[in-house]
């Protein structure tokens, strides 16, 4: 198989690319994804490769593009729409929450919803307010929408490729700090990663690292430095939120007994607070310590200035492991 | 360079019959006698399932349920007007369209019982289900059909919201997404005066609500909604514009809701008997029948027996719809993605348990 | 004191025609919150008494009846607005979040949102689609609102009037199942329940079970059951799940050994959530088993034929009860 | 019966001054010669602060910033006109009007730097903090001019937003709730075009933007943008009338945004460079110097010390800008609530021996 090197960006653009080749349903509209190919250049060439008929700037309306993408996907095409940064999905929640992902249900399998909704998503490039979310809890929360969030090329360009293959609705949150962070070698042909199975980024015994996106990097560091220190660190990378690969993480931590959960979303009911709880329900007697969770604080994301200071890091997490190893 | 006219607009109001059925026969559009006794049909036919499902509601056989009298002649012209392969995107209003386009009046009622294998609509029947929540159901109805123009098929949509779902914002974005894209779409505005308590008047200071269309771009028209031939023609007139690629239509058909908001709602609070009263002697069915009585169409066996052969459906109807056995548990779980995910799974399992558990005791 | 027996309705229309004598800057907005007095009849009476001018029908636009609350609050005015049911605040999530949770912060304390946004809460009531929604864990998850949600009518005139005394925006979620469930004694007079305290329903020595809305009542039921077959319950009535409290929880848990969450929300991310990864962090040490979440399940809330199964009952609380009662 | 017209809405277009300067005598509203030169003064202070900054974020100095080049007559008279107590609800491009209401440039410059501390906005500056999520503000700015109107008090709101803006739901929520109110509020649409690379043809199928005030029942004005009389003409209108209880107005600036979106965007990629040049031509801050001279208002000697002072306050602001110390992490707990709760009490401990842990190693 012909390897290539690829950002994040790229992967997801080859993704895109690929899949539209394959599959003339597939089309993609949002804000800007047309000429301007995107502000972070995600759908670069697609305009002058598709054309306008499948490549279309809408009006500045995100429940519009939401709401619209519903009807497009019943009435029989695959969109992959874009809502330009995390922070301005919320004017579509209502059409994501109350539609999207209940058009099969209510209707009892009739009607379903192949949408792939994109969104650079997290912190950590200095941005604007609104510009550095991490909302991924609310879609993990109310059922119906399957949540991918990235942590390298490869992971992405498989994980587009069944996001867009899917049959419901899918949140792909592209972490805007990988997006040209470092580049991977990827196949050049179309494959797909699964939705709903993590991934062991690097075997331990000593302790169960568990993250995802941006902060999957971020354990695997904070790893490396506790090797450096003798502990051996498991770090697994969940790659979807919902579904939540709860076996992947439960079987982890009955091996090593310890775990940190690492996010950059708020704390209280985030994805860190379900995992807690699902290891306190089924591995509580493999636990050689508390669990420590290490995410984002129960704030506003905070401006650039401040930023650092909220984002969990390699050292924090690598705290929490040294926190996990002196037992009960 | 002073003032200088950028823009200017207009929304014209079309009317065809007058309250007591005579009919302006330069507006009168073409229709066979048939139609015009297919539409009396449907329209007692709607009549007599809205008074039944009232009763149910009543009498504890059935959920919440809201009423449609008055409002027959918004919808059943313009199921007349579409042609097959054309979509309809409901509010929750709109059973007299909803039957006419062929759903099955026992699984409608199913919907309306609490049961949603009520919206698991036939494969043949072209209608979207029913949309709770007040205005989002319009982006489907634009989504579908610009949908549809980009895949080459000559299909358009028709979309029904209240006065009061002019104020949602997502009406606004549906609009809007339906100008730019030039998608074939009607949307139809039942004005019948009232969202629940607040009054047209303070729902929007706009004097018409046609004339939101101009905001788009579109044309807007404001329509007689209990003259069945009036919006019979502004139906015609903005669907044929739909399928020759003309882009989309607003009409505002002036209506009233003969009913409560729904069962549970008491409209006496808030409402003059007197603004009632006017509204009872412009009955879309009544007039529909002055018109066809005077024009020879029909006479009053024929009104009987359209009033007999409705009631016996309709009975026939909620027969089946009792009939109908309990749904499973398992369906909470099992139409939430294409496969069960491995948490529904356990889910559902241990919902199971404790079932058991709880019929054990 | 005086005394009067009152429903919940009865209880939170006393509070608002007693804090809008009070102080004449509270004002009520909503859809058909005047002359109809609400749909559940909440502010029944309030149009008649304070007129057109304090109590005001909207437009039929959540998103604008949120929106400009916030800009009646920075006015000056304490406006104390009506979702009509809980499916309905998705259209305004994005003001609540994007501005009316973050005013103060965006600002630095320069500007604040003295907000009340009341809406009828969770199922039981056999309503359409939409009608029966639990979604306090968004508000939880995502800071910067209270989140109020009472259990009995004593309570909830009690938090109605902290919360409209409140500086900031607080949700005040109102079960509906409740409105007109029973009456209760409560002061005629106006008195305040402090926000983010936790009320010990009952003592006990062996669980804890811990909830809060028509689940408290549920739990209590169900610890009910438990004393006839001696096992004694202990339970929390949280009040409000933001702020959440704790100590509360973590105290009595440290004291019972064992631990039952019960909500109606969807489980994942959900309060029962946060709840065990808090005692799970810390009284790990004291827990003799493992804890038990009694939560509606990862659906879309079913429609009336189907509402029984979904929701927890004292039955199902009972079973987690005596579950817990089997030790490691 | 037939058709009739149920409504005619129109808009009109307001210009006073050419592109060279020349004045329809007819249309020029009553201002001094000194408040004519404040304009001058206030746009040429207006264009230097947006070049600096510009540098400064190429230079790493500052974070994204958005330009406001071009866009100065759509602010400066808009202030002018405006009473004292009156409030400016700005989007993020509004930094001349900001200014000009008095908004300490050093601590606006905070904001930008990506400190909170820049919209801890002065007590006695009528400004709300800047907005980011498009089309959010001007709800805010409804609601604020209702509860003045509501407490009796002469206040009127002034709300900033885009082309683009005018798509998004809560525009149409905020339009509707001031027309349904009658809110003094002035709505202020900069048309500058583009909505980042989407052209404002594609934004909407309406023929101008200002025709979407007719949807609301008020009045809507298309106006010459980069002509100061005109705008000032228009909002002194417009503002005259929210004062006497007239209720809303909504202004449609034609202009153009001659820089790129922000400093993170490239406007060579999908604008074409004649359209650039045909607005360079009509430059408010050239069209302004031209009226100047051609009327014996000032020379170059006044022209070049307006440049001179601004330059003068912009350095200084930068000055007081880079020199501010950093904020404190306990600053990210301390405003999310009027007191700070137990939990966020407890993580901001958390977060302390974090970073005291981070420091250490
Ligand atoms: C988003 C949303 N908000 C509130 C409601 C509650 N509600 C149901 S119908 C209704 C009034 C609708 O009025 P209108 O649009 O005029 O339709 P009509 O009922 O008159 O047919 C309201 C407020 C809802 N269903 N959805
Ligand atoms: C809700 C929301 N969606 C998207 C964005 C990203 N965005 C920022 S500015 C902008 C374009 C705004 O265009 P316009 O309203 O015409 O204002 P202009 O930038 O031209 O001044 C976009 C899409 C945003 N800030 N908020
Ligand atoms: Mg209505
Ligand atoms: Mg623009």
């Amino acid at each position: 198989m012909a390897m290539v090197k690829a950002t994040l960006v790229e992967a997801i653009n080859a993704a895109l690319r690929q899949e539209m080749e394959r599959d003339k349903r597939v089309i993609v509209i949002g804000e800007d994804v047309g000429k301007d190919g995107g502000v972070f250049r995600v759908t670069d060439g697609l305009y002058a490769r598709f054309g306008e008929e499948r490549v279309i700037d809408t009006p500045l309306a995100e429940s519009g593009i939401v709401g619209t993408a519903i009807g497009l996907a019943v009435s029989g095409l695959r969109p992959v729409a874009e809502v330009q940064f995390d922070g301005f999905v919320y004017p579509a929640f209502d059409q994501l929450i109350s539609h999207a992902a209940r058009i099969r249900n209510r209707s009892r399998g009739r009607f379903h919803c192949p949408l792939v909704l994109r969104m650079p998503y997290g912190g950590g490039i200095k941005a604007l307010e609104h510009h550095s979310e991490a909302m991924e809890a609310l879609f993990v929360h109310l059922p119906g929408c399957k949540v991918v969030i990235p942590s390298n090329p490869y992971d992405a360009k498989g994980l587009m490729v069944s996001a867009i293959r899917e049959e419901d609705p899918v949140l792909f949150l592209e972490p805007k700090k990988l997006y040209r962070a470092f580049k991977q070698e990827i196949p050049e042909e179309p494959y797909a990663v699964p939705l709903g199975e993590a991934r062991l980024v690097r075997e331990g015994t000593d302790v169960t690292v568990v993250s995802y996106g941006n902060m999957a990097r971020v354990s695997n560091d904070a790893a490396e430095l506790a090797q450096e220190q003798g502990i051996s660190a498991e770090v697994i990378d969940l790659r979807t939120v919902s579904p939540l690969d709860k076996k992947a993480v439960v079987d982890s931590v009955k091996k090593t007994g310890r775990a940190v959960i690492v996010h950059e979303a708020p704390r209280s009911c985030g994805v860190g607070a379900e995992l807690a709880a699902t290891i306190a329900r089924r591995a509580i007697l493999s636990l050689k310590a508390p669990m420590e969770r290490i995410t984002g604080c129960d704030i506003i994301t905070p401006y650039p200035r401040l930023e650092d200071y909220y984002l969990p890091n390699p050292k924090r997490v690598l705290n929490a492991i040294k926190k996990t190893m002196s037992d009960f | 360079m002073p003032k200088k006219v950028a823009y200017e607009g207009r929304v014209e109001s079309w009317s065809v019959m007058d309250k007591d059925g005579k009919t302006d026969e330069k507006m009168m559009p073409k229709l066979s006698k048939e139609q015009v006794k297919e539409m009396l049909r449907w329209m007692v036919l709607a009549r007599v399932f809205d008074d039944k499902c009232f009763k149910l509601q009543r009498q504890g056989r059935m959920g919440t349920y809201a009423q449609s009298t008055g409002q027959e002649a918004c919808q059943i012209p313009v199921a007349l007007a579409m042609q097959e392969q054309d979509w309809v995107f409901p509010c929750f209003r709109e059973h007299p369209i909803i039957l006419m386009r062929g759903f099955p009046m026992a699984q409608y009622l199913w919907y309306w019982g609490g049961d949603e294998r009520g919206m698991k609509v036939p494969e043949d029947v072209n209608v979207f289900p029913v949309a709770v929540p007040v205005g989002t159901q319009m982006l489907h109805a634009v989504g579908y059909a610009w949908g549809s123009k980009l895949q080459g098929k000559d299909v358009a949509t028709v979309t029904y919201f209240g006065d009061g779902g002019t104020s949602e914002g997502d009406f606004h974005e549906a609009m809007n997404f339906a100008g730019v894209f030039q998608t074939p779409t009607l949307f139809v505005c039942q004005n019948n005066q009232w969202a629940i308590s607040v009054p047209r008047k303070k729902q929007t200071r706009a004097e018409t609500l046609a004339q939101k269309a101009l905001a788009y771009g579109f044309e807007g028209i404001q329509v007689d909604g209990n003259d069945v031939f009036a919006v019979y023609a502004a139906a015609k007139h903005a669907l044929d514009k739909a399928h020759a690629g003309k882009g989309p239509t607003l009409l505002e058909l002036m209506t009233y809701r003969m009913g409560d908001h729904t069962t549970s709602d008491d409209a006496k609070k808030y409402r003059p008997p007197e603004e009632i009263a006017y509204w009872r002697e412009r009955d879309p069915i009544d007039r529909l029948k002055k018109y066809g009585k005077a024009n020879g169409l029909w006479d009053e066996g024929f009104e009987q027996k359209c009033l007999d052969d409705a009631v016996a459906t309709v009975e026939k109807a909620v027969e089946a719809y009792e009939a109908f056995p309990k749904p499973e548990p398992e369906d909470m779980f099992k139409y939430m993605y294409k496969e069960m995910t491995m948490d529904l799974t356990e889910q559902m399992a241990m919902l199971k348990r404790w079932l058991d558990e709880e019929r054990q005791e």
